[in-house]
């Protein structure tokens, strides 16, 4: 088979951002050179995502790339593979569009940080990493990328020498990262044993065989391992403290990109490498620990004073909807969780973005300090609103559609088990969703909207060139809400497919029939259907929804214009109703913004307020604890 | 004698957990984490040993019949997660050092501006 | 036409607005009286507003004391246009019994134009009925006249 | 998707006559007078005549529009707006007496989803509107959605479970509608009584009608969100809240009572007309004229306690299947 010049480029798309990170330390004097590369780095990288959708998303090829030519022998993969198939691509160009936009987003945003020449080296290693993970066939080389980008990621969040939180932060976030590490080592420790291989296809075809004890330990040390690095919890409060401490393009990358490599970690080792995800016992603790994930950060989120403390406690929230959806095991739910996680990279990026857009122009993210910024910062705002009403699911924004498919996924598995429990995980994920809606509220009263302390009166717009990947991941959050079909067509339906057609990826990589002659159950659903229960027709409902804006339009011009706007002087007139008084400043403050929500919740609230003490033993005592129920959870019902 | 490596290998790692549970000095932590490392390494090696193997490292002319090898990879692997263990050793004591320039002290209960 | 329907709307739906700049209190009670049952005026589309810029009537009662005049003006000010003034009570007109005191600085109209007044001490709510239907009518004059 | 003229005609007469914008404000400006006629007459009073709404509403369009120097603008002069589109949006997909404008677009999730934008509106242009009051409004508005939204899915859980037999699970309205012809309508189903009594409690929230209009307590907050709105954007939200009215009922009666099948689609929608109205009447007028304000952890509590568990109840009973 005569190689296409494609299939060079999953391994381009890596060592262009690791040869970005040494060349920018390499000409880290000059600020041109900087740019440059990086950019060439992250726009190269998301070409060569780009170009492969054809190929891979299209025409179902899956591309195999040995390293060094070293192909399978005898049956053994002796070699490193790069083995891209449709899911990896998914995540691929799910990464690589977050670089991209944070990497254009970055170059401005550092201007008031020093040694950016670190920044950039940082960053593309982070990004090579994470391209490495997502396309790697080789498990030790998953653990080493993983290390890599954990590596950057702690440097990352130390960054900023400014920030008085920052190396606590990364400090917490490495000791409570390694439970991840350890598990994962020591989990591909095992495997090897059994296995004697380290290439994925290879192992996810003989792990059914070779069933024992400790493969059924690696399997739960590697949930655990990827679930750290999902930040499930109770791994939590270290994704809470890092994506506040580290600068917000940063975060964009520790939310929206880091945490997915978790994901696809765990739909490798439950899909592919151990193939339990058929096992009712599996996909009841998956959606478990999904709901409490989702339910528990969204309720801390509402406790936070900090813009993107609440923000990173959302992002966890969103995870906990992705790892629902995956966890039920059907078609509808793994095309919703594939759909919420490049939702979520988006959205999230794009807040995060708008949080960072606020602290480089007020130099705060306290909710208390801010407020009225909308005046000062339309756009901003803007991008905000947008960021907010996807995430919390308004229509016709993207969050919506994926939440959408999500209740009926969960509620379509309750009807099929008759078990109510999957029934009340829908009711969490749409209290959930309200309550994501609620903070979002809180956040843009005291930030955005509300009054404007008198320190804020000089705040500027926000620079174009930090707007203009804004603007971007804005027109995308539009897009992929209004075109689902486009979406399943290019990227959720092949990636859907590959997930739940595990043989075809053995096949590729160690030759065709060997998947056949290992495996003893071929469960092959290679065309999934994907059945929805309701009715939602985004394009036509938007047509609608111009047609009657028109009308509205038309009919206010018509009602003759009697606006008075105030000039530049405030009279009394346009002053604000105080209740006669003077207006002087005052905001609700936005601890005290849902006070009925807090007041009946005060126990929980409080309760959970405490348990969050920050205290790193305690947090990783929480890792132990956790990784230990699960280990025993798997021994007992698996 | 196998058996032996994977008990004490066991106990780093538990001794390493525990470690990192209950002592609230973070240099005591991230001495911790190197004992679960190590505990990793040892199981590592272990698992690739083969009694009475020989190095894997040869020329033609020394291989005789019946002569065996303890698995190199297993070596490879235990190699590069000893340098990045190292790595993150590094990076934790650096930042424990920051640390306590920062906040004046080494303990970890002290230490917790993030929190709630 | 629609300008018509907007006309006849005002006179139908005025909203009040009520300021206590000083009273004793005996007209805010009479006020909140018309809207009971017995003299319900509501069924002429009158009701009680939180917000002056809600409001078409803005009733003022008492007589203009030091502390409220700068609130009673300020929130006159910010009723939308077209708007009118009723006082209620003799106090806003001639600050009544309490004429001379250190503290009143009224009447009211060395400050705003008034449009309707409703005299009494306190006027009886036939009284009050009658002259809020009469800045009803002013109400809808004003609209014409823009 | 093919787009003749005849089909874009039909989209615009849906949209903007029946039954969108004109159909819905007119009637929901009924149903509002409605509603104030009755609690007048509850409470011995003679009330304001049923145009009532009506005049307002055009006095407001007459009325100057003052934008508060704090304001931000654009959200501020634009939410009423989003508001009233999304609820004619939500007015064209959910079934009248059977006639659906457009009945393959749109799911009971869809309409959860939507039924918060007109909340939202408020909710953001008071907080752009900068004012204190409107503040707190913002704040007390948020946790009376958060109050009614768990409820509310539960009963349309309930309702979808009750309606999908034989592992085929639908969310649709129409489809909802279409089991309640075949099989007579929900509400003389014993088990989901409890569900159509937290329905009936859920709408007085959803609209902000008494007990539960915490938002826009007039008397304690000065309306509220709305405290800074004058003129033409205030008479929008005042036609939103009379839409909402329409919208809610309709749902009610969809849901529960979506059997009424004589045969003439008109007389159809005639009699769910007259089920919105009767609907209206005994949750927003008998609650408003018989009970005063609750405070809002009162009501929090009151949802997610008593609401919720009724509809819990009847979800419960329609999943074992009695």
């Amino acid at each position: 088979m005569s190689m296409q010049y494609y299939q060079h480029f999953p391994v381009l798309s890596i060592m262009i951002l690791f040869l970005g990170a040494f060349l920018v330390a390499l000409f880290h004097k000059s600020r041109f050179m900087r740019t440059f590369i990086t950019s060439v780095a992250v726009i190269g990288s998301f070409a060569m995502m780009i170009a492969l959708i054809k190929p891979v998303m299209l025409n179902g090829e899956i591309i195999t790339y040995w390293l060094g030519g070293r192909v399978p022998d005898g049956g053994y993969a002796i070699g490193i593979a790069l083995e891209v198939d449709a899911v990896s691509l998914f995540f691929g160009i799910l990464v690589s569009l977050a670089v991209l936009l944070s990497g254009l987003y970055s170059f401005r945003y550092t201007k008031q940080d020093d040694a950016r020449d670190k920044f950039f080296t940082l960053y593309l290693m982070l990004a090579g990493g994470v391209m490495g993970i997502v396309l790697s066939g080789d498990l030790f080389n998953i653990y080493v990328m993983l290390e890599v980008m954990t590596f950057a990621a702690v440097a990352l969040t130390a960054y900023r020498s400014w920030n008085p939180n920052a190396r606590e932060a990364a400090f917490k976030y490495l000791v409570v990262g390694s439970i991840g590490s350890s598990s994962v080592l020591l989990g591909i420790a095992l495997i090897y044993a059994n296995c004697h291989t380290l290439n994925l296809a290879q192992i996810s075809a003989l792990a059914m065989s070779k069933m024992n004890p400790s493969m059924l330990l690696a399997f739960a040390l590697l949930f655990v391992g990827f679930g750290t690095k999902a930040f499930m919890v109770p791994f939590h409060p270290i994704a809470a403290d890092a994506h506040a401490a580290a600068p917000s393009s940063v975060s964009v990358l520790i939310s929206g990109v880091f945490t997915k490599t978790g994901v696809y970690g765990i739909i490798r080792v439950c899909y592919f490498l151990f193939r339990t995800m058929g096992m009712p016992a599996v996909q009841t603790g998956v959606v478990l620990i999904g709901s409490v994930s989702m339910f528990l950060c969204v309720t801390m989120a509402l406790n936070q004073h900090d813009f993107k403390r609440l923000l990173a406690f959302h992002s966890i929230s969103q995870i906990g909807y992705i790892l629902t959806s995956l966890g039920l095991c059907t078609a509808l739910g793994i095309a919703g969780g594939l759909y919420h996680a490049i939702n979520h990279t988006l959205f999230k990026g794009l807040l995060f973005l708008t949080a960072g857009a606020v602290l480089y122009s007020t130099g705060t993210t306290k909710l208390e300090k801010l407020g009225g910024l909308a005046k000062k910062m339309p756009q901003t705002a803007a991008l905000f609103m947008i960021g907010a009403f996807s995430i919390s699911g308004v229509p016709p924004f993207n969050g919506f559609v994926s939440k959408w498919m999500i209740y009926q996924a969960t509620y379509e598995k309750a009807m099929e088990t008759g078990s109510i429990g999957y029934a009340l995980v829908t009711v969490l994920a749409v209290v959930t969703s309200v309550l994501t809606l609620a903070s979002f509220v809180k956040v843009g009263q005291s930030v955005f909207f509300g009054e404007m302390p008198i320190e804020y009166q000089n705040v500027k717009e926000t620079p174009a060139s930090m707007l203009v990947p804004m603007w971007i991941m804005a027109g995308l959050c539009l897009a992929t809400g209004l075109l689902p079909n486009l979406m399943f067509k290019y990227l959720l339906g092949p990636a859907t497919g590959a997930v739940l057609n595990s043989p075809a990826y053995i096949d590729s990589a160690m030759g065709a029939g060997y998947a056949a002659s290992q495996m003893p159950d071929m469960s092959l659903m290679a065309d999934p259907v994907i059945v929805f229960a309701g009715a939602w027709k985004p394009l036509s409902w938007l047509l609608l929804f111009v047609i009657i804006l028109a009308a509205v339009a038309l009919a206010s011009l018509m009602s003759k214009k009697r606006t008075s706007e105030s000039g530049a002087v405030i009279d009394s007139k346009h002053d604000t109703f105080f209740g006669g008084e003077e207006n002087t400043f005052s905001q609700v403050a936005s601890g005290d913004l849902f006070w009925g929500f807090k007041h009946n919740m005060r126990k929980y609230l409080g309760f959970m307020s405490n348990a969050h003490n920050g205290i790193t033993n305690e947090y990783v005592t929480w890792g132990v604890v956790d990784l230990a129920i699960i280990i025993v959870y798997c021994f007992i019902f698996i | 004698m196998i058996v032996a490596n994977y008990i004490g290998a066991i106990l780093l790692v538990a001794i390493g957990f525990y470690a990192m549970m209950t002592n609230p000095n973070i240099i005591r932590i991230v001495v911790g984490m190197n004992i679960v490392d190590y505990g990793l390494n040892l199981m590592i090696v272990s698992v690739g040993f083969n009694q009475g193997g020989t190095a894997p490292i040869y020329t033609l002319g020394e291989l005789t019949s019946g002569m065996y090898f303890v698995d190199p990879i297993p070596q490879a692997l235990t190699l590069t997660s000893i340098v990045i263990g190292a790595c993150v050793t590094a990076m934790s004591i650096a930042l424990c050092i920051k640390m306590y320039s920062e906040y004046g002290t080494l303990d970890a209960r002290q230490i917790r501006r993030l929190h709630g | 036409m629609f300008k018509k329907i907007i006309e006849n709307s005002m006179a139908k739906s005025p909203w009040l607005f009520h300021i206590n700049a000083g009273s004793c209190n005996g007209c805010d009670i009479e006020l909140v009286a018309v809207l009971t049952p017995k003299y319900d005026a509501e069924r002429l589309g009158f009701k009680l507003t939180g917000s002056p810029r809600h409001a078409d009537i803005v009733v003022v009662t008492g007589p203009v004391t030091a502390q409220s005049k700068e609130r009673v003006i300020r929130t006159i000010a910010q009723v939308p246009d077209p708007k009118v003034i009723v006082t209620l009570g003799s106090c806003p007109r001639s600050c009544n019994v309490f004429k001379g005191s250190y503290s009143v600085v009224g009447p009211l109209d060395n400050y705003v134009d008034i449009d309707v007044s409703i005299a009494g001490c306190a006027p009886k709510p036939e009284a009050i009925i009658d002259g809020l239907a009469l800045a009803a009518a002013v109400l809808k004059e004003k609209r014409r006249a823009k | 998707m093919s787009i003749d003229i005849n089909t874009i005609l039909m989209y615009l007469l849906y949209a903007l006559v029946f039954p969108g914008l004109l159909f819905s404000s007119v009637f929901g400006l009924w149903l509002a007078g409605v509603d104030r006629k009755v609690v007048a007459r509850m409470q011995k009073r003679i009330g304001p005549p049923i145009m009532q709404p009506t005049y307002d509403f055009f006095k407001l369009l007459g009325k100057e529009t003052i934008i508060p120097a704090n304001a931000a603008t654009t959200t501020f002069m634009l939410a009423p707006y989003v508001g009233l589109v999304s609820l004619v949006v939500l007015a064209l997909f959910i079934p009248v007496g059977g006639f659906q404008a457009f009945g393959g677009m749109a799911d009971i999730v869809v309409v959860l989803y939507l039924l918060t934008i007109p909340s939202l509106s408020i909710i953001f242009g008071g907080s752009a509107s900068g004012n204190p009051f409107a503040g707190v409004g913002v704040s007390r508005s948020m946790v009376a959605i958060m109050a009614y939204e768990l409820p509310l899915i539960l009963v349309l859980l309930a309702v979808s479970k009750a309606v999908s037999g034989n592992g085929m699970l639908t969310f649709s309205l129409e489809g909802i509608t279409t089991y309640q012809k075949l099989n007579g309508s929900l509400l003389f189903d014993w088990r989901l009584l409890p569900a159509a009594v937290a329905m009936l409690l859920v709408i007085p929230c959803e609209v902000g009608s008494h007990p539960f209009d915490v938002g826009e307590a007039e008397t304690e907050i000065c309306e509220g969100p709305l405290v800074e709105y004058s003129g033409a954007p205030l008479a929008v939200f005042k036609l939103s809240h009379a839409i909402k009215m329409f919208v809610m009922t309709a749902l009610f009666a969809a849901l529960f009572l979506g059997g009424i099948a004589t045969g003439m689609l008109w007389l159809d929608i005639v009699i769910a007309l007259l089920i919105c109205t009767v609907v209206t009447i005994i949750c927003m007028s008998f609650l408003h004229a018989i009970t005063a304000r609750l405070k809002v952890e009162q009501v929090f509590k009151f949802f997610w306690t008593v609401v919720s568990g009724l509809a819990l109840v009847s979800l419960i009973l329609v999943w074992i299947g009695i």
